[in-house]
């Protein structure tokens, strides 16, 4: 199962990878990087999955006692949170720039910001 | 076409090395050694029945403060980046389209229970899942909701700000208070423990889901409020 | 002390504080974030004096619990020496940026704070993911400041930016979760040493270091940064490259540390690769910011190698690495708010910082800097480096380390040359303030220089006499040169007077051609009036390296020396007209020797420190040869023997008129007295079964035979005195290689004649250059009714150098002749008896072109070379008279001592007249007989024609009538044409065309590497992506 | 090594005078023989005399200046120096001249002593003709002493001594103990470097009569050329003597003395009348190409 | 073959189409919607997972608030690009 999920995230990852590096205009580049961002959080996450185990939430059905043996490793989940969240930050300062290189060239075509070169 | 291959070509290597770290990846049978310590003293240490809650404000609660400055740089410097930057002439106006009337009625029938449910998921983050970031995001797209119902609506400049710098504030106020009466920086004993699995319980961490809840839904608000900004030239 | 977690929370505090302020308050923003910053700064000065008191490093924990469970936070020495550089970089940044600041409102102050709050907590952190946090916000705020610049191709910098900081956060999560599942833990302490082997663990901390080399922006996949460096506000682009680069460079440290030595080599080779592959690339850069890009790009690279070579470096390492670190960052700093104020991007638009002296001194420390030169703590730093990687035998290594600094030398220091020499239409920025900056970081670079000097066990170079006296002449710059020039010649008497009695005859000799001789020149400078600021400390700084050079006792104070007196000269030849490509070239020669010596004394020292210099003659014997050979080398740079001597002509002929004869007279003794220190030392050396001394001797003859046929066919009076230098140089290093006790006393005789004459005839050509506004002799001609004194100055110095019998310079033929019978070399003896007469030639050329002939109509009315230049000729036309006449007074001393050196005494000394095995030379009866003879017959001619006129001009050739042009009367130009067309072959400039060849090699190869970077945001992430899969493919076959 | 006594001035001014009658017949005689090969009758044997009186006599009221002026000065001074520095006759106490001043290393670099005081008078004198002269005069003879230095220095390590009188002294006892035999590598580079910078055919362009009028001396004449003919005729005496002593045995009498000279001195004479005049860098190559090889093989042999 | 497995592997399935979707597609838009349905895959795949706060998370900022953000600024590009 996590290896399973391990396959789909970076699968993920690489067609993200592949979407940015050969597509020019900005906008599609900026979205395979969501779609590897995503990629590498499915990754973190099937990682720290366990087999036949739940959430890791301690309540009626979890008590505190057996948590040990019962929830799967929460450290994971907590650094997807995090890691969607800082996706999320820079993608919105990419798509800020994004709009301000539209605005400066009135194009979105990679190439036509090369003047700073050599 | 030979730049889409080459680039295939690299990437295939690299998946290589993302596949021998598939291959070489077997899921642990037994909680490692942090996990272990983190199930079994998340209730006497915390007292939060949401363990991944746990971690997230009080262990790692560096990480969650890093965390809520990335988002409050990026609206800066998401405002910074647009601010100067007007609409040319000829571009402006409110290019949306004239909210319809389903959409209005339905923002104004929707808003309170986005609301409620925002602030729900943001006060019971340390029993239920959830939490601050979750919470944070459904208010945001709450305000989101309105700003497509009524686009020349204009939130209030200052108290966005008001709230967001307060909301920080007060989270590393509270790091400090930790360090200098409880244990360490962002220490969630600064408050009683409480009753496990009541709404008050777990120290300080329902106060900080709801900071984290308010600047992000905050922050969120801010990015949006310069996007659109940008409209009135 | 406080905790140091509180760093970060007034860096946070503040910064969500700014946004409660109103938007009109942007001053008080300023000063709430100058505030902050400068809390910040203060706790981080008082943890460091506290650390470096010796406490232990500190642990903070965060959330109350252990660290595995919880992100704890180290504060020791080395953190807390980049905390403070960071936030003082930070504060300095601030206000230099303070207008960009207030206009784009408090949110970019708020972003400023982040940015260096995050640099502190990369620095600090020892949690993996914590540092993945930190290291986004820096990539956040760093892509959101790189809009501060006016510039607006910032975006496309900034956006560009952000590609790579996502590619590099992919790899970076990939590697800390797989790492996580297999160590269990997120604290780095627990990551266990690991090969390098490519499954589970290796692979994973692969990723994680491979994603912090990208952040250190390594040379092949770097196109991004040069852009933010290039676009950048130069104010935020100093954060970028020294305090970004210091906290990402302790960053790396802790992996490594962690990951275990296997990863070394990694490190050192990416390190390499950069610093050499940046250096090249930016020999062919024109914009100074994006030239400091690439300076910067490459110091990184090279400190990324020494982290590399840690696990040799044992406790050295913090010492070498820190010196090294802070050199980058103070310097590069500075330089960057330089830039703030020259307005255009021009290289040679930093002529504009002529206007302000303090700047052009900041300007050559953060250069000096750079490269490593003495009194900074690079200096110390890379000698330390210099001396461990040559005791582990890791050559190839230092090799490449010297060779990248010596690249990175070129193109600063022609940026220097540029700076000077050039004119500019841009005037400099008026802000007080930005000023204010640049010199704090001076003084910052200063105190650095002094304390690293103390900390290093082999002696600070700021408590030493003779520094402090330079450092004194800085002071003194507002006052008269004249002033200034009485009080240097004082010094220099003083410290003379010193040492004199207490070194041995040879130094003696040595110290008095090159102190008092000095003194001796300086009088000429009496002639200039005014301020002539910038030329008594570059003076000075060469006279304390010469002065120290005779103090040394190891090697660290010799070459110690050996590199302020480099500095100092070279700043003295820049100041000439049209010497900046000649300045450059001595420059670039002389560093290359420089790091040769390094080299050579490192391999000898094997470990020792201090190794004394008498020492040497204890090196084992499997590395002896290679020492010699390398010592050998780096001192026949400063001699210009053939080979690495095109910098010669250049540098002595393009320097002003006193500084000519002090470069030439003076400084070309420093090789000679290397050379003797060496070969007391070391004696007769042989590699391969080629026996080295011989070479010196064939490599001697050759520069003297070489040196003086180029001399002939000169047109430039300066130039001609400059190749007979190296003529001079040649027989010099021919006497030393003969290793016998008479070709020692030639070498001596050579020393002290080669600097009488050549100051003498520098300055007489100097004062007809002041009077003539020429330096090419076929303009001049029939000065001798002109400038009598200068023609008998001249004459009595050709008299001496071509060996005719009655002066001086036939003592130093008649003791060669002597010391060639005793030994068996022969070949090279033929070149020597070649370059006999023709130097005859070149003299002949050089009094007959300027004195003898036919006066030109301009030079009708010039008068006498001015009486400051004539003071010193006269005394030393006096001096070499004297010698001639009683050659013992001076010699007698040095031969006993050479007795006691070889062991024989083949001169017996009966008074004034001396014996050798094969003949006698008895000075006094040849000057007596020659001149009874030449008084007699000059009686005679006077008795028949004592009432002779002179006649006017053209009663000769012309018969009376004057000749439509009358100039072309004189016979110079292309004077030695036969001679041109029978040894026309020796003039091919082969060494030149060598020379040339490597440098045109390297920018060729630069003009194409640089096209890399094509500008294109795509093709930088894909650059990134091809170097970590190479890496990782080179990596893997490396473990395979 | 013998110090000085007061008495060496009579015998050195005798030595001189001797010497100065010899050399003006012997060229003024040589200048016959060559005429007489070329088909001419040839000067009367006592010419030199009667030029000599000649330009004394002439007064002159100029000069081009102080160097021009102290230019033949220096020229005769560097010929009767190089003349007195050497001993002349070999085992005579009286024709020691002034030899305890220096040894061979003094006489090899006293010849430039002359040279350089005729370039500088010459230069001084403002005619180009004159300047062209000394630098071809100058070029050439940088590669006409070359073979003579090795020469020196092959004998000086064969004989272990840069003393004049020793050398001689070790080539008595019959002819077959000179250099000519024991050395003859040696002796016949010195020989190139004797018939080069003897100023005759073919390597006399410095003052080739048609080419340009007599070269440095352009410009001399009474008192100045008298000085300058009286060194004419010492001078090549001089540097005769010079080979003599080193190379053929020296000479243990005036006789022997007259002869050997003449001898040799007609050796550069015969040359020089059967060749044409060589360019300076003709002359240069041929020095190249013959003189210093050998010169290069006597100091390798010995 | 568990229901647990099937139920990632169509959610996988569902992931990868949307992403060659979101790669191929001419339009911009087409890709901004794929990506957003993509997202809302991975937050049921997280469900599976056992990660409900990630799930959620996923879910509100993931597919709700990216999209929007890119449907903002492609709508103020496309507008200005037609003037």
């Amino acid at each position: 199962m996590a290896q399973v999920s391990l396959l789909i995230g970076f699968t993920l990852i690489l067609l993200g990878l592949y979407g940015a590096l050969t597509n020019r205009d900005i906008l599609r580049m900026i979205v395979s990087f969501t779609i590897a961002d995503a990629g590498v959080n499915v990754v973190l996450v099937s990682v720290g999955y366990m087999a036949h185990r739940t959430a890791p939430i301690l309540d009626s059905a979890v008590p505190a006692g057996q948590a040990a043996a019962r929830i799967i490793d929460p450290v994971p989940q907590v650094l997807v949170l995090t890691a969607i969240v800082i996706g999320l930050g820079v993608t919105a300062l990419m798509l800020a720039y994004a709009y301000r290189l539209f605005r400066l060239r009135g194009s979105l075509d990679i190439s036509q910001f090369m003047d700073l070169k050599w | 076409m030979i730049r889409n291959a080459l680039i295939g070509l690299m990437l295939f290597i690299l998946g290589s090395a993302f596949l021998t770290l598939t291959m070489g990846f077997e899921p642990a049978t037994e909680l490692n050694r942090t996990a272990a310590y983190y199930a079994t003293h998340a209730q006497e240490e915390v007292g939060a029945q949401n363990v991944v809650t746990a971690v997230l404000i009080t262990w790692r609660g560096l990480d969650t403060l890093g965390e809520v400055t990335v988002l409050f740089l990026t609206a800066a410097i998401v405002s910074l980046v647009l601010s100067r930057s007007k609409a040319p002439k000829g571009a402006s106006g409110s290019g949306f389209l004239p909210s319809g009337e389903l959409l209005t009625t339905g923002t104004k029938m929707l808003l309170p229970l986005i609301a409620l449910l925002g602030a729900y998921v943001m006060a019971n983050g340390h029993l239920t899942p959830g939490g601050g970031f979750q919470g944070g995001a459904i208010l945001a797209s709450g305000a989101l909701l309105m700003l497509l119902a009524d686009p020349s609506r204009r939130f209030g400049h200052k108290i966005i700000h008001r709230v967001e710098s307060a909301s920080g504030l007060a989270f590393v106020g509270l790091g400090l208070l930790g360090m200098l009466f409880a244990g360490g920086f962002l220490d969630n004993k600064l408050l009683p423990l409480g009753q496990f699995g009541a709404l008050f319980s777990a120290g300080i961490i329902p106060i900080v889901s709801v900071l984290i809840g308010l600047k992000v839904g905050a922050e969120f608000a801010s990015i949006l409020e310069s996007l659109e900004e940008t409209e009135d030239a | 002390m406080v905790s140091s977690i509180l760093i970060l929370a007034i860096g946070l505090g503040t910064a969500f504080g700014l946004g409660l302020l109103n938007r009109r308050r942007a001053v008080l923003a300023l000063g709430l974030t100058l505030g902050a910053l400068g809390l910040m700064a203060a706790m981080a000065v008082g943890w460091l004096i506290v650390l470096a008191q010796g406490a232990a490093p500190v642990e903070i924990y965060t959330a109350g619990a252990e660290p595995p469970f919880a992100i704890n936070l180290r504060m020791g020495l080395m953190e807390a020496g980049a905390i403070t550089l960071i936030t003082l970089t930070g504060l300095l940044a601030v206000l230099a940026l303070r207008t960009a600041l207030t206009r784009m409102g408090r949110g970019s102050m708020a972003v400023v704070l982040v940015l260096i709050m995050a640099l502190s907590g990369l620095v600090m952190t020892r949690d993996v993911f914590n540092l993945f946090v930190f290291l986004e916000l820096m990539a956040i705020s760093t892509g959101g400041l790189a809009l501060l610049s006016k510039d607006i191709r910032a975006i496309a910098a900034g956006f560009k930016y952000l590609i790579i900081s996502q590619l590099v956060t992919i790899l970076l999560l990939v590697g800390i979760i797989f790492t996580y599942h297999a160590t269990g833990s997120l604290n780095i302490d627990d990551i266990p040493e690991t090969a390098m082997g490519f499954s589970g663990l290796g692979l994973a901390l692969f990723l994680i270091l491979i994603a912090v080399v990208l952040e250190l922006k390594p040379f092949p996949a770097n196109g991004w940064a040069l852009d933010v460096y290039t676009a950048a506000h130069p104010g935020f682009s100093a954060v970028f490259s020294a305090a970004s680069g210091t906290a990402m460079l302790v960053v790396a440290d802790k992996l490594v540390k962690a990951a275990g030595p296997d990863w070394f080599a990694m490190f050192t080779l990416l390190g390499l690769i950069s610093f050499i592959g940046a250096n090249i690339v930016a020999l062919r850069q024109d914009n100074d910011r994006r030239l400091l890009g690439y300076s910067s790009v490459g110091q990184l690279g090279l400190l990324l190698a020494v982290i590399g070579q840690q696990d040799v470096l044992g406790e050295g390492y913090l010492y070498v690495a820190g010196g090294l670190v802070l050199s980058h960052a103070v310097a590069k700093a500075g330089l960057f708010w330089m830039s703030i104020m020259v307005k255009a991007r021009g290289l040679s638009d930093w002529a504009a910082i002529r206007v302000r002296p303090p700047l052009v001194i900041a300007f050559a420390t953060f250069l000096a800097m750079l490269t490593g030169l003495p009194p900074f703590p690079g200096f110390y730093a890379k000698w330390e480096l210099a001396q461990v990687l040559a005791t582990t035998d890791r050559l190839p290594i230092l090799a490449a380390i010297l060779i990248g600094t010596l690249i990175e030398a070129v193109y600063l220091f022609r940026w220097f040359g540029m700076a000077m020499k050039r004119e500019t239409d841009t005037p400099l920025g008026p802000k007080q303030i930005d000023c204010m900056v640049v010199l704090i970081t001076l003084a910052a670079a200063f105190g650095l220089g002094a304390l690293w000097g103390d900390l290093s066990e082999n002696g600070n170079l700021f408590a030493t006499v003779p520094m402090l006296a330079a450092l004194f002449f800085l002071a003194l710059e507002p006052m008269p040169a004249k002033l200034k020039n009485g009080l240097a010649i004082m010094a220099l008497v003083y410290w003379f007077a010193a040492h004199a009695g207490v070194y041995d005859p040879m130094r003696l000799i040595f110290l008095l051609v090159m102190i008092l001789g000095g003194a001796v020149i300086l009088l000429a400078s009496f002639n200039e009036d005014g301020r002539r600021v910038g030329f008594y400390p570059p003076a000075m700084l060469m006279y304390a390296g010469l002065a120290l050079l005779l103090e040394a006792q190891s090697t660290f104070e010799f070459f110690a020396a050996w590199e302020v007196m480099t500095l100092g000269s070279y700043f003295l030849i820049l100041r000439g007209k049209q010497s900046e490509p000649h300045a450059l070239s001595y420059m670039i020669f002389s560093l290359g020797g420089a790091f040769v010596l390094l080299s050579g004394f490192a391999l000898a020292a094997d470990g020792v420190t201090p190794f004394p210099l008498s020492a040497l003659s204890l090196v084992p014997e499997q590395v002896a040869p290679w020492v010699f050979a390398l010592l050998a080398v780096g001192f026949m740079t400063k001699t210009a023997s053939v080979g690495v001597h095109i910098w010669l002509p250049g540098a002595h002929a393009e320097a002003e008129t006193d500084v000519s004869p002090m470069v030439s007279g003076i400084l070309l003794k420093a090789g000679l007295y290397g050379l003797v220190v060496l070969l007391l030392a070391m004696g007769r050396q042989s590699l391969h079964g080629v026996d080295l001394v011989n070479v010196l001797a064939w490599i001697g003859a050759i520069s003297a035979f070489v040196g003086a046929v180029l001399a002939v066919f000169q047109e430039d009076a300066k130039r001609l005195l400059a190749y007979s230098s190296i003529s001079q140089m040649g027989y010099a290093l021919f006497g030393l290689a003969l290793m016998n006790h008479l070709g020692w006393l030639l070498a001596v005789m050579f020393v002290i004649n080669h600097y009488v004459y050549k100051s003498m005839l520098f300055l007489a050509v100097g004062g007809v250059y002041k009077r003539t506004h020429t330096k090419l002799m076929y303009k001049m001609g029939g000065l001798i009714t002109l400038m009598p004194f200068t023609f008998v100055s001249v004459l009595v110095g050709i008299i001496a150098m071509s060996g005719v019998p009655p002066l001086s310079g036939f003592g130093g033929r008649w003791i060669f002749y002597n010391a060639i019978l005793e030994t068996d070399l022969r070949l090279p003896l033929v070149l020597i008896f070649m370059s006999g007469p023709v130097g005859f030639l070149y003299l002949f050329r050089l009094i007959h072109t300027i004195f003898l002939g036919q006066l030109k109509d301009e030079n009708h009315q010039i008068k006498e070379a001015p009486i400051w230049l004539l003071v010193p000729q006269m005394i030393f036309v006096a001096f070499l008279i004297g010698f001639a006449i009683v050659p013992g007074l001076v010699l007698q001393r040095v031969d006993r001592f050479l007795g006691t050196v070889f062991g024989d005494q083949p001169l017996i000394w009966h008074g004034r007249a001396v014996e050798s095995a094969f003949g006698n030379w008895n000075p006094v009866a040849i000057m007596v007989v020659i001149v009874v003879i030449f008084v007699t017959l000059f009686g005679i001619l006077i008795a028949k024609n004592h009432d002779a006129v002179k006649v006017k001009q053209f009663n000769i050739v012309f018969s009376a009538e004057r000749p439509y042009r009358p100039e072309t009367t004189h016979f110079a130009w292309n004077f030695f044409a036969p001679y041109r067309r029978a040894m026309g072959f020796m003039e091919m400039p082969l060494v030149t065309r060598f020379w040339g060849g490597v440098s045109e090699a390297l920018s060729g190869t630069a003009e194409f590497t640089r096209k890399l970077y094509s500008g294109n945001g795509q093709t930088y992430a894909v650059q990134v992506i091809l170097f970590v899969v190479t890496v990782y493919l080179i990596a893997l076959g490396g473990v395979a | 090594m013998s110090s000085f006594h007061w008495v060496q001035i009579p015998y050195a001014l005798l030595t001189l005078f001797i010497v100065l009658n010899y050399g003006l017949i012997m060229t003024a005689v040589v200048q016959k023989i060559a005429a007489r090969v070329g088909g001419r009758h040839g000067i009367p044997f006592w010419q030199n005399y009667i030029d000599l009186v000649k330009n004394f006599a002439q007064r002159s009221k100029i000069t081009h200046g102080v160097m021009f002026y102290l230019g033949p000065v220096f020229r005769l001074a560097g010929g009767v120096g190089l003349l007195l520095f050497v001993p002349t006759i070999y085992g005579s106490t009286w024709a020691q001249n002034f030899s305890f001043a220096g040894d061979l290393v003094l006489a090899l670099y006293f010849v430039f002593f002359g040279t350089l005081g005729m370039a500088l008078g010459a230069g001084e004198s403002g005619h180009p003709h004159a300047a062209i002269g000394v630098s071809r005069g100058l070029a050439q003879v940088t590669m006409a002493e070359l073979p003579l230095a090795l020469a020196v220095y092959a004998i000086a390590v064969q004989y272990h001594t840069l003393n004049i009188t020793e050398i001689v002294a070790a080539q008595q006892g019959g002819l077959f103990h000179w250099t000519l035999f024991t050395n003859p590598l040696a002796t016949v580079a010195a020989m190139f470097a004797f018939v080069g910078t003897m100023m005759r055919p073919p390597f006399d362009v410095v003052l080739a009569p048609q080419e340009i009028p007599i070269g440095p001396p352009t410009e001399y004449h009474s008192a100045y050329l008298a000085l300058m003919q009286t060194n004419r005729a010492i001078f090549p005496v001089a540097k005769t003597v010079i080979y003599m002593n080193l190379f053929f045995g020296g000479a243990s009498s005036w006789g022997e003395f007259a002869i050997k000279v003449f001898a040799l001195y007609m050796v550069s004479a015969f040359i020089g009348v059967v060749h044409p005049r060589f360019r300076v860098e003709q002359s240069i190559r041929f020095f190249m190409k013959w003189g210093v090889p050998v010169g290069v093989l006597a100091i390798l042999m010995v | 073959m568990t229901l647990l497995m099937l139920a990632t592997l169509l959610c996988g399935a569902g992931m990868i189409g949307a992403a060659l979707v979101a790669l191929l597609t001419r339009q911009t838009a087409t890709a901004v919607l794929a990506a957003g349905l993509l997202s809302l895959f991975a937050s049921v795949l997280f469900v599976l997972l056992a990660a409900p706060d990630v799930a959620m998370t996923e879910a509100a900022i993931g597919s709700g608030l990216t999209t929007f953000l890119f449907f903002y600024v492609l709508g103020r590009i496309r507008r200005e690009d037609k003037k």
